[in-house]
């Protein structure tokens, strides 16, 4: 009944496995019926820098390659997510989507506008529901407290998304933490943006985004941040790590929501969560559930 | 008079000789950046962008503004106009439906296409044809998807290639800054 | 002048007008009178330079009357604008003015006007409009016209300060006045301004004469609780009905002394009188000057009434005013004419999520300031912001939320600036001096009289202004201050400000029911959802039925000094069409009642 | 052969205005005689419609007079036009 294709974008297969990992194993958990297709490529969100054109093709050359397969697409990565939906809004306008399908052509695919985008927490949210998730929580997750980070591209363009949710007071990822015991807290400045987007230009300007959210965890005891985007994970994990390097002050968790639902569903967290990959150690929020 | 230079970095006024009047309706031409002719700079996306809170140089009221007074060489040739973390703020928030983060993407494709793009997103596109991902094919993530058992990622796509060449977005060249 | 190829039957003369160069400069004018002297029956074609002026007139009449014309047709400007003009003109040597049209080919040819096309596309246009006109024209019989008598006699809806303006100048002017008010008092939202700009005047104390004198005036039927459910009918002779809600509390016998008041066990929030900021009990009285000044009970919260006991009220009433039985009344009225003074709502700007109102207590808008400042208001003029009762030691005001704005409303709200700056003032010298204030606006707009020497007034007693307007408004969870970011054009610097209290100058929007009030009226509503006058300039407080007009706030953000501009003219306009006892419509009209 | 002039008040969003199109639209083949329609949007015209005494859509002017208010019976709004398309002056 729950059947996705898939789509795993650049960052999530090569750097982050532990996001693919988890998501696997939390969408078999409840059913989800995920398909590879070997087929997909970058959803063009980075080359909509160099040309708009290009990165909308790119975008219909996936959404169509999910069409032939009868298939809706799950996302795990926030930016897909956002680039994949502004897509399919742009190709709703039927001249828009006759030239690309001018263009797809040479490729024998043709997109006809009937794929919708989900990323993998709205299907959680929307599929399985807050409720039925509460049900099967097996372990006490109730001491953690976490922070909520959304990724800009979850809701945003906001015309895209609004029949899911509003960007500017968001509470899905709060409803999904609070289904697994933990505690959302709730902090000033939980809309900024991870700044991963503007890292290969500017790594400085990148790290002082980052180093503004960090600092705000600062004195809330926030025992690690919940993400739902790889790009995010980088520059919260890793980049936080490149950072402490020269003032060592935060060594905050980074935890993806799928592996927070699955400590709360008992996974195992090396095997099927894949912690053993952090680069910030876990062991902290571990050592704190039972 | 030389020494005084030095120390203020005397400026002229910008003269409308440097103003390009067709900038502007060159921008609004493509139909993401229509929205921009509406625009009455009340601030609300320079307020609500994270770059421009770090840095400053970087505001998107500013260089729309820029636009609409003609400064083409000012704002393809600066390097900012590469800053934005594609946040989407200034664009939902505006009073006046001006899609800046749309304006920015045509900008960028202008500048792109007059050979100012960072070399970062040239060789992101130069990697996408070959690999169909913005990364390199790497033994070391190949064998940790093994170890995972996470079923392979195939490694080029052809038809990917041919829809880029397409549009010839394989053929912009990167910036070159002199020093 | 020649006679047409298909012989002269009713004798159509085309003028088409010049209009200096708006029609001239973008049409080929010897082209036109070509085409139409071409027309079947068209016997008599001219151009003129100035239609509407007095020569213009004269070349009509005397082509009417050395022609022998029996229809005119005039090409030239909007209808709205000048049809009577050319009526009269025609009427004046004989034409019947069903006779005589006017059609607007300008609109195609005048520089500025949104609905200009190049010279062939405007002579194309032209030409079929013509064509269309001569033959409606060729064809079209008498409009059957009767007399009816005129009912001296005006229904006002709506108890603020343009209905009640209205009213009492009609009143004064010996029509008997129905004022139907949906609220328990009359006042409007004047009522709740406490102090009113430029002069500062004390709302209620110059509202007061204007309700007290309704209240007592011989020709006025006030009618309170009460709503419109009914309209039929035509000008001179409209049949209304009225549905009036029950107070459940005899107005002949209430004296309005307040011990049911006191007495009652229920308080309730006040969401009318004191914007949610304050209480009152479930039987109240609005506010201490409320006219008419007698006990209204709530349903929804009274106790007898949502669970069948209590009736301390009852008990304690000294003249046994309370009656629990009271029945909805519906009136029949019959009236000459109809004014509409609905007024406005404030925005609800929940909707604009990212300054928080409705989730940050501390965040309240204008009139909630307002309420605040009043000194019979909740907090008895205490500035005490809601969360925590504190007095707010700094305050930024948000200009232009919900107006000027795509995603809600298109419109300048016009008065938002102005307030603003009344209630920095009243703050700055009267309730907390020591306290910072700062209006973030896109621009400041005070054209009015004496306005600009306003804004000036508050500059100078240290009122700070930020230009630009804030991305958004997030809350401190622990001290509930709350952090607004915003950048300030003037100095290119993003400002990020940690206050204490945040107020929203929204935008003001058509009174609730406005809608269904235009379908019982059938008037037609703009795309901003007031109501539509007939011509924005020169006909501002005619709809497009006669007989029923508009003031104040219902037509369009308005302060009070244009809202009694306008009431006065929808009264004189209505006076001019009932003073003539009677009127002259087209037979369908009256016979369709 | 008569001729036969009618204006047809509408607005946009009536629900009427359409069923009465199409009825003249109808009508216009089927009689034999000359008839032009016009549509008068009310809220664009208001000038014709309150001269007219039009205070509702839809409404129905032939040759000048109004005739119908609301959408009128077929059969009715046939005999009008008959009328006007037979009338000899």
């Amino acid at each position: 009944m729950n059947k996705y294709a898939l789509f795993l974008g650049c960052t999530t297969p090569t750097k982050v496995l532990q996001y693919e990992v988890a998501s696997r194993w939390v969408c078999k958990y409840f059913g989800i019926e995920l398909i590879d297709i070997k087929d997909f490529v970058c959803c063009g969100m980075n080359q909509v820098n160099l040309s708009i054109e290009t990165g909308l093709l790119m975008a219909a050359m996936n959404l169509a390659l999910a069409e032939t397969r009868g298939l809706n697409i799950l996302t795990l990565c926030a930016a897909c997510t956002g680039a994949l939906a502004e897509a399919i809004e742009r190709l709703e306008d039927k001249a828009t989507r006759d030239e690309v399908n001018e263009k797809l052509r040479d490729i024998r695919l043709e997109y006809k506008g009937k794929v919708k985008v989900k990323h993998i927490s709205r299907v959680l949210y929307e599929d399985i529901g807050v409720e039925k998730i509460k049900r099967e929580v097996k372990r006490d997750l109730s001491g953690l407290r976490v922070a909520p980070h959304y990724g800009c591209h979850y809701l945003k363009p906001r015309s895209a998304f609004e029949e899911f949710e509003k960007p500017d007071n968001p509470k899905t990822l709060h409803e999904l933490i609070s289904a697994t015991g933990a505690h959302p807290i709730e902090y000033e400045t939980l809309g900024l943006c991870c700044g991963g987007k503007a890292f290969p230009v500017s790594e400085d300007l990148a790290h002082s985004l980052v180093q503004k959210k960090l600092d705000d965890f600062m004195n809330k005891e926030v025992d690690a941040m919940v993400l739902q985007c790889q790009t995010c994970y980088l520059m919260y994990s890793d980049q936080q790590k490149k950072i402490d390097e020269e003032y060592s002050k935060y060594n905050l968790p980074i935890l993806l929501y799928p592996q927070l639902l699955g400590l709360a569903l008992n996974a195992n967290p090396i095997k099927e969560l894949g912690l053993g990959l952090h680069r910030i150690s876990p062991d902290k929020i571990l050592a704190k559930i039972t | 008079m030389n020494k005084i230079k030095k120390i203020l970095e005397l400026k002229n006024p910008v003269s409308i000789s440097e103003l390009d009047p067709n900038f502007k309706s060159e921008v609004i031409a493509h139909p993401d950046a229509r929205g921009l002719a509406a625009c009455f700079s009340c601030g609300t996306c320079s307020a609500g962008c994270p770059i421009h809170e770090v840095f400053s140089e970087y505001s998107p009221k500013k260089l729309a503004k820029m636009v609409r007074l003609g400064m083409r060489k000012q704002v393809l040739s600066s390097p900012y106009i590469w800053y934005c973390a594609t946040c989407h703020n200034c664009e939902q928030r505006c009073p006046q439906n001006v899609s800046f983060f749309n304006v920015l993407n045509v900008l960028k494709n202008m500048a792109a296409k007059e050979g100012y793009a960072p070399s970062a997103w040239v060789e992101q596109t130069k990697q996408v044809v070959k690999t169909g991902i913005v990364f390199p094919t790497e033994e070391n993530w190949i064998k940790k998807r093994e170890e995972l058992s996470l079923p392979s990622l195939k490694e080029d796509h052809p038809k990917l290639k041919k829809i880029i060449e397409l549009t010839g977005v394989n053929k912009i060249k990167p910036r070159v800054d002199k020093e | 002048m020649e006679q047409n190829k298909n012989g002269k039957k009713t004798g159509i003369g085309v003028f088409i007008c010049q209009c200096g160069k708006n029609i001239a400069g973008g049409v080929d004018i010897p082209a036109l009178l070509d085409f139409s002297r071409g027309l079947e029956e068209v016997v008599f074609v001219a151009d003129n330079k100035f239609s509407c002026s007095e020569e213009g007139q004269i070349v009509i009449q005397n082509a009417i009357r050395d022609s022998d014309l029996e229809r005119v047709i005039i090409a030239a400007c909007d209808p709205g604008l000048h049809l009577m003009t050319f009526q009269r003109c025609g009427q004046k040597i004989g034409i019947d003015p069903a006779f005589v049209d006017l059609i607007d080919i300008r609109k195609w040819t005048m520089f500025g006007s949104p609905d200009k096309v190049d010279e062939k596309h405007a002579l194309d246009n032209a030409k079929r409009l013509i064509e269309q006109t001569v033959k409606r024209m060729r064809l079209r019989r008498k409009i059957p016209k009767v007399t009816v008598e005129v009912n001296p006699s005006v229904l006002v809806i709506g108890g603020g300060v343009a209905g009640l303006e209205a009213s009492l100048d009609l009143a004064d002017k010996g029509y008997k006045v129905h004022l139907v008010e949906r609220l328990p008092t009359i006042g409007g939202k004047m009522a709740l301004l406490y102090k009113v700009f430029p002069t500062n005047d004390c709302a209620p104390c110059i509202l007061a004469p204007k309700t007290a004198y309704t209240n007592i005036h011989p020709n006025i039927n006030l009618l309170t609780n009460s709503e419109v459910t009914k309209v039929e009918g035509h000008i001179g002779n409209f049949s209304v009905v009225v549905s009036q809600k029950p107070r459940y509390v005899d107005e002949k016998k209430c004296t309005g002394c307040g011990l049911c008041i006191e007495k009652c066990p229920t308080k309730v929030v006040d969401n009318e009188y004191s914007r949610g900021l304050g209480e009152r009990k479930a039987i109240y009285i609005p506010y201490d000057q409320a006219i008419p000044k007698k006990a209204v009970i709530d349903t929804q919260n009274c106790l007898y009434f949502q669970k069948g006991s209590c009736k301390i009220c009852e008990k304690i009433c000294p003249t046994s005013a309370i009656n629990f039985k009271q029945e909805p009344k519906t009136i029949e009225l019959k009236v000459g004419a109809i004014i509409v003074a609905t007024g406005f709502d404030e925005y609800n700007p929940t909707q604009k999520t990212e300054y928080g109102y409705g989730r940050y207590s501390n965040v309240i808008t204008q009139f909630q300031l307002a309420r605040l400042l009043d000194i019979d208001g909740p907090t008895k003029g205490r500035l005490l912001r809601p969360a925590d009762g504190k007095e707010p030691r700094s305050i930024v005001m948000i200009q232009c939320v919900g107006s000027r704005d795509e995603n809600a409303n298109r419109y300048c709200s016009s008065v938002c600036c102005m307030y603003a700056l009344k209630h920095a003032q009243i703050i700055k010298e009267m309730v907390l001096p020591d306290t910072q204030v700062y209006i973030s606006y896109i621009d400041i707009r005070t054209t009015g009289k004496g306005f600009e020497e306003y804004y000036k007034r508050t500059r100078e007693i240290g009122v700070n202004f930020i230009h630009g307007r804030p991305a958004e408004v997030v809350e401190n969870n622990e001290t509930k201050n709350l952090i607004l970011k915003v950048e300030d054009s003037d100095i290119n610097e993003l400002l990020k400000l940690e206050v204490d209290l945040i107020i929203l100058s929204c935008a003001t929007v058509p009174s609730k029911g406005t809608k269904h009030l235009a379908e019982l009226l059938r008037v037609n509503l703009d795309e901003n959802g007031f109501f539509k006058e007939v011509h924005p300039k020169l006909r501002p407080v005619e709809t497009n039925v006669r007989g029923v007009y508009i003031c104040g706030s219902a037509q369009g953000p308005k302060d009070i000094p244009d809202s009694i501009v306008q009431a006065k003219a929808a009264a004189s306009c209505a006076d001019s069409e009932l003073r003539k006892g009677e009127i002259q419509l087209p037979e369908f009209m009256v016979k369709q009642t | 052969m008569q001729e036969v002039y009618v204006e047809d008040f509408m607005s946009p969003g009536c629900v009427g205005c359409p069923v009465v199109k199409e009825m003249l639209k109808g009508l216009s083949e089927e009689l034999s005689g000359e008839i032009t329609v016009e549509e008068v949007d009310i809220t664009v015209d208001t000038t014709r419609a309150a001269q007219y005494g039009v205070m509702s859509v839809p409404a129905i002017a032939v040759n000048g007079v109004l005739k119908f208010m609301g959408v009128p019976k077929k059969e009715e709004l046939k005999k009008a036009l008959m009328e006007e398309l037979e009338r000899d002056e």
